[in-house]
């Protein structure tokens, strides 16, 4: 198997990217025939429609920066360069998931590329961040933290926090908000009487942006320039991503409160097509070639499943590892 | 009497309070569309959204708020939706909606409840399937209930909303869909701080609380060497001494069944009052039966080990009775 | 003794606050010799330079209103009504105290003029009358609430999820920040990246307005506009009064983190001067009218203090009372 | 050896681990004047500000950020000031930092040291004055410690800043201005997790920590009629059961003092694992003398009475000894 930072370079192609985010739908469509057959417990979060914005943020970085991300956590898992196998094991509990089984969907994470263990509490990835890049400043290396949040987690106490503190500090720290319309069932502008979130930043005297989510090209211009603001040492940036999660809030969620219409509409800028498209248009991939390409990508998921099913979950002892230092 | 699920006993005892009481209201996140557990699925549609209050992802705020509207007056139920969540917002419970009946020497006066799902077992990973009951103890002005059925849950939520004082409901998850029968109305409420002896026993006591009910009463049932007096304690905090201590006195035994890790659990103050009010009466130490001092892991077959089960707490209690000593839990074997 | 609600009534006429304006100055200057007597514990807030803040708020006001403050609370209290007896001897743990003694400095209160018990934690007083707010409006009276807090508790969580949720619910409720420049020890400017703190009211969409906090006049016509705005069902309003303790953040602390010469620039704004002299313009005080004024508070005062070092301490049994109401 | 405050003993020990470790940093509101309790005087002349950081009046902010500095191989000290304001920030590090190595299975470890001030007797009223080690139980990602003296602020502390996981630190106010011998350098090191024996004796064995030490002793040197084994735990979480059971083994009696209500009290957890390792052995029932189950009062006489001493706990263990029963509080007579 090839190892996440391997995984992690083949991004640096236009075509390696698309891959990718062809990868990351055909993994988190396929959830849910795992959770049908049992496999799957708990809660799952899929971000599919959100594939640009995980996979321009993995191109920009680079493996020894470090990513908070929440729950809705698998894009960026498999777009920093976690394998199909580490993150449809660990949904399914078994020990080659990428937290060894014992974190599930909620949990992911992987050191070699900078993947934190997974929030699922709201907001809890930002002040974490704001640590990473205080390390970095501190240690006087060039790292930078990024981490992605949720339109709705704009209005948890952490987000006003963080955002404050990284400006004070001029942290190396990248915001990202991934603003799909919703905070779980509730529409955006329920929670939230302003409608541009990126405004946000004008409390805290910090850079922002505002990026087309959908569009990788555009996040990749928008990351970068956040990223080499803050390897300069000049502080932090916001960036607020529009995009569109296709799928409900979590597993059981029928998403019955989108505005009607509207998921028609978003589905019209489906990331995957726009960045096909591009590249059909620049005669770099033809609409075979597409095919082909979707349907290796198929085969290779569906063989990770296997893998992932044949193999074991945790051992008892685990349950006993890891817990602290001290007490073993 | 109706047969219904938990979850439907959290809809009607909100349902009948909201009735009853104009001052009741709901806040929380989703509660609108029923949450993830569907437990207040249909009151916007039946009382409206000025009685059912849908917020931002704002625990500090909401819960604050519902601390600022019980002391004006209202009675406020405050969802949390997993229990963990308010570790983002603890203080506006703990250190200052517990002290205004204290230090406004009883002018303000705050009837909140706080609802939240808690506990493990249906592989919701380590943030979002603990207990932590112990976040509220050491604090006078709280009390705190976990209810183990539909009846227990109505019952004691319809007094939660009723106390003149913040109370904790910790829902637990993996009873949501269960079934009972529920008496509804006054007739079913169920006061805090009183415990329900579950079975009738005479060889050990068994105190419970929420899903461990279940799981000493599975153990029990599996054998027939000994006869327990199973408590499910239904108000955790403060818990009924007089029941506990009555019952443990004709059995001579105690043994306490606890979801969460044996460091720190809430069984100890079980079993250091037991001691202190009944030395010299019992025939063997008291003993705790609990799960091992770890974060609660994903992974289905390891979850269920953690959790104490019907087999484990017979082999427990069985080597109790037999040596007359505690027993070592499954877990020191593994030790390093 | 006149009642609390009498004494607020007092504060109708342009010379009763100032009067209240004069006591509140010699009771906290009365607060130092109290503390060296041994009669004070643990820590202690002065307000002196702030005055003309809650004076006039206290005057917009209702009683009915409800007001949530901080640990900076002796000249919220004597404004909204408390007597010198009431405040001093909570200071000092009497009976008499305003909170029986059960609370210290940091915990004054009187439900007979809307004041809760205040808040020794930043920022905790934000959720708590944004809740007062929803009463009010579930209740469909025409109360408001009132919160009041400084610069630096503009930077806790709990002021960012308030600020959003109030502005989302349209709660009739006024934010005050006293912004006095310091937060402990730190001036605003390094744990603040913008100057004018009013600005946040962007983020939440919400009505904001700066005033001059040395200026009781001023106060009023803001707090006036706020409060009239609120009652109408209009919403919130972010309300930044500019003002300066002369005093340390606490008893302990000689300010010695100050900008040179700048408590110098504030002296010559002070509130009490600044209207007396309206008033001496006014024609309707004379210098001697003032300096009696000065002097009958200073005897009221000095009684005051022999009241409450004359009173008893709370019963033993106080103790064990008002710990909840289920379990005595 | 020199003599030092105790809060000279915290200054001594942040310097010595800045001094020895380049990744040792601390973080706080208004460190860098010294804070309300001059517990970090000096340290940013000496070490600057990128070593000692003032932050803004954001704890949930900067705790977060310890914990992710602390991953990311720092060393990070953050200053609470009170304990309580962990209240709006929790979450960060019972729901986050103390789960990353379980959860990274071992890849981030979190190497944070949290101090706070905590404890009543100086009138900071029912928000400044709690201890709270309840909100740190039941999580075995944590430790907990709470000093006693100006050796073991140093050697403690010291300890917790080179453990690789969290620690919480809680400096007792009443304690900053005791002086006291400290051995400085490794000699003085006080490793967590291993309780200190104060005083040999014969009769009790009376568990204490931070404040109630002092309270312990003073109580026994002020009769002659019975000798006590004073353990100093040091460490709450995890305690160190060897110490304290080869020490009731050998008196028989076990006496808790602790400063916190009796309600949701830790000496709980002493008592019941006593009991339930040495069943058979004890000669009394193990006997807890708390504070009652209030809110702390701020008049000097309440909350002198408020917090057990060395009178009353002379009273209680006289009482234990001549009776062989659990005395009752002093507060029994008042309730209603
Ligand atoms: C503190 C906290 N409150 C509530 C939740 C429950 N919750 C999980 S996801 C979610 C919605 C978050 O919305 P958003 O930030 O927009 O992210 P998205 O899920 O859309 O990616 C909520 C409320 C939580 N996990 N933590
Ligand atoms: C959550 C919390 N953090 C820290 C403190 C300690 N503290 C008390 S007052 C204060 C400064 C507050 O400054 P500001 O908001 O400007 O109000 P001011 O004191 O100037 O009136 C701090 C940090 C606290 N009480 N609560
Ligand atoms: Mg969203
Ligand atoms: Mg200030």
């Amino acid at each position: 198997m090839t190892t996440s930072l391997v995984r992690r370079q083949a991004l640096n192609t236009e075509l390696g990217r698309l891959e990718r985010m062809l990868e990351i739908r055909a993994v988190e469509e396929s959830i849910q025939t795992l959770y049908n057959d049992g496999h799957v417990r708990g809660s799952t979060h899929l971000a599919n429609g959100q594939e640009a914005v995980s996979v321009g943020i993995a191109s920009v970085l680079r493996p020894t920066d470090v990513v908070t991300c929440t729950y809705r956590g698998h894009a960026a898992a498999l777009a920093l360069g976690v394998s199909p196998e580490g993150v449809l094991g660990e949904i399914c509990g078994r020990v080659i998931g990428c937290s060894g089984g014992m974190g599930g969907s909620m949990h992911l994470m992987d050191a070699s590329v900078g993947l934190m263990p997974t929030f699922a509490i709201v907001g809890a990835g930002l002040p974490v961040a704001a640590g990473v890049a205080l390390a970095a400043k501190l240690k006087k290396n060039d790292s930078v933290a990024l981490t992605i949040f949720g339109d709705g987690s704009t209005n948890i106490g952490a987000f006003h926090e963080t955002l404050n503190m990284a400006s004070i500090f001029k942290l190396p720290i990248i915001f990202v908000i991934e603003n799909n319309l919703y905070g779980e069932y509730t529409r955006i502008n329920l929670s939230t009487p302003i409608s541009d979130l990126a405004d946000r930043a004008d409390s805290y005297a910090m850079r922002k942006e505002i990026v087309d989510g959908q569009d990788i090209d555009a996040v990749i211009k928008s990351i970068s320039a956040a990223v080499d603001f803050a390897r300069a040492g000049n502080g932090p940036s916001l960036i607020e991503a529009k995009t569109y999660r296709f799928s409900g809030h979590s597993r059981a969620d029928p998403a019955t409160y989108r505005t009607p219409g509207e998921l028609d509409e978003w589905k019209k800028r489906d990331p995957l097509d726009i960045a096909a498209a591009k590249l059909i248009k620049q005669g770099d991939l033809t609409e075979k070639d597409l095919e082909e390409l979707k349907s290796t990508i198929g085969v290779r998921v569906a063989k990770a499943i296997e893998v992932v099913l044949a193999s074991e979950g945790p051992s008892l002892d685990s349950l006993l590892q890891h817990v602290s230092a001290s007490r073993k | 009497m109706t047969v219904m699920r938990t979850r439907q006993a959290v809809i009607q005892a909100l349902s009948d309070e909201l009735e009853s009481d104009p001052t009741v209201f709901l806040m929380g996140e989703d509660i609108g569309s029923g949450g993830p557990f569907k437990a207040t699925e249909g009151l916007i549609e039946k009382f409206g959204e000025e009685r059912v209050i849908d917020t931002p992802i704002s625990e500090m705020a909401f819960l604050g708020a519902g601390v600022g509207a019980a002391a004006m007056g209202m009675r406020p139920v405050v969802e949390m939706m997993f229990i963990e969540f308010i570790g983002v917002a603890l203080d506006q419970l703990t250190t200052q909606g517990a002290f205004y009946r204290y230090l406004s020497r009883g002018a303000y006066e705050v009837p909140l409840t706080i609802r939240a799902a808690a506990g493990a077992g249906l592989g919701f990973g380590c943030q979002h399937s603990q207990i932590l009951d112990q976040w509220f103890r050491g604090n006078a002005g709280i009390s705190l209930v976990i209810p183990s059925s539909p009846q227990s849950m109505y019952g004691l939520l319809r007094s939660a909303i009723r106390s003149n004082d913040p109370v904790v409901v910790l829902e637990h998850k993996a009873l949501y869909g269960e079934r009972g029968e529920v008496v509804t109305g006054e007739a079913g409420i169920i006061p805090i701080g009183k415990a329900n002896v579950v079975s009738q026993g005479t060889d050990v006591t068994i105190v419970a609380i929420g899903s461990t009910v279940h799981t000493a009463r599975a153990a029990m049932e599996s054998q027939s060497e000994w006869s327990a007096e199973i408590i499910d304690l239904q108000t955790l905090i403060p818990w009924d001494k007089e029941t506990v201590m009555k019952s443990v006195a004709k059995t001579g035994r105690l043994v306490v069944v606890e979801e969460s890790s044996y460091s720190g659990g809430w069984g100890t103050e079980i079993s250091s009052e037991v001691v202190s009010q009944l030395w010299g009466q019992l025939k063997a130490p008291p003993h705790r039966i609990t799960s091992p001092d770890a974060p609660i892991p994903y992974a289905q077959e390891l979850e269920k080990r953690y959790l104490p089960s019907p087999e484990y707490v017979v082999s427990q209690i069985t080597a109790l009775l037999k040596t007359g000593k505690c027993p070592a839990p499954w877990w020191e074997g593994f030790k390093s």
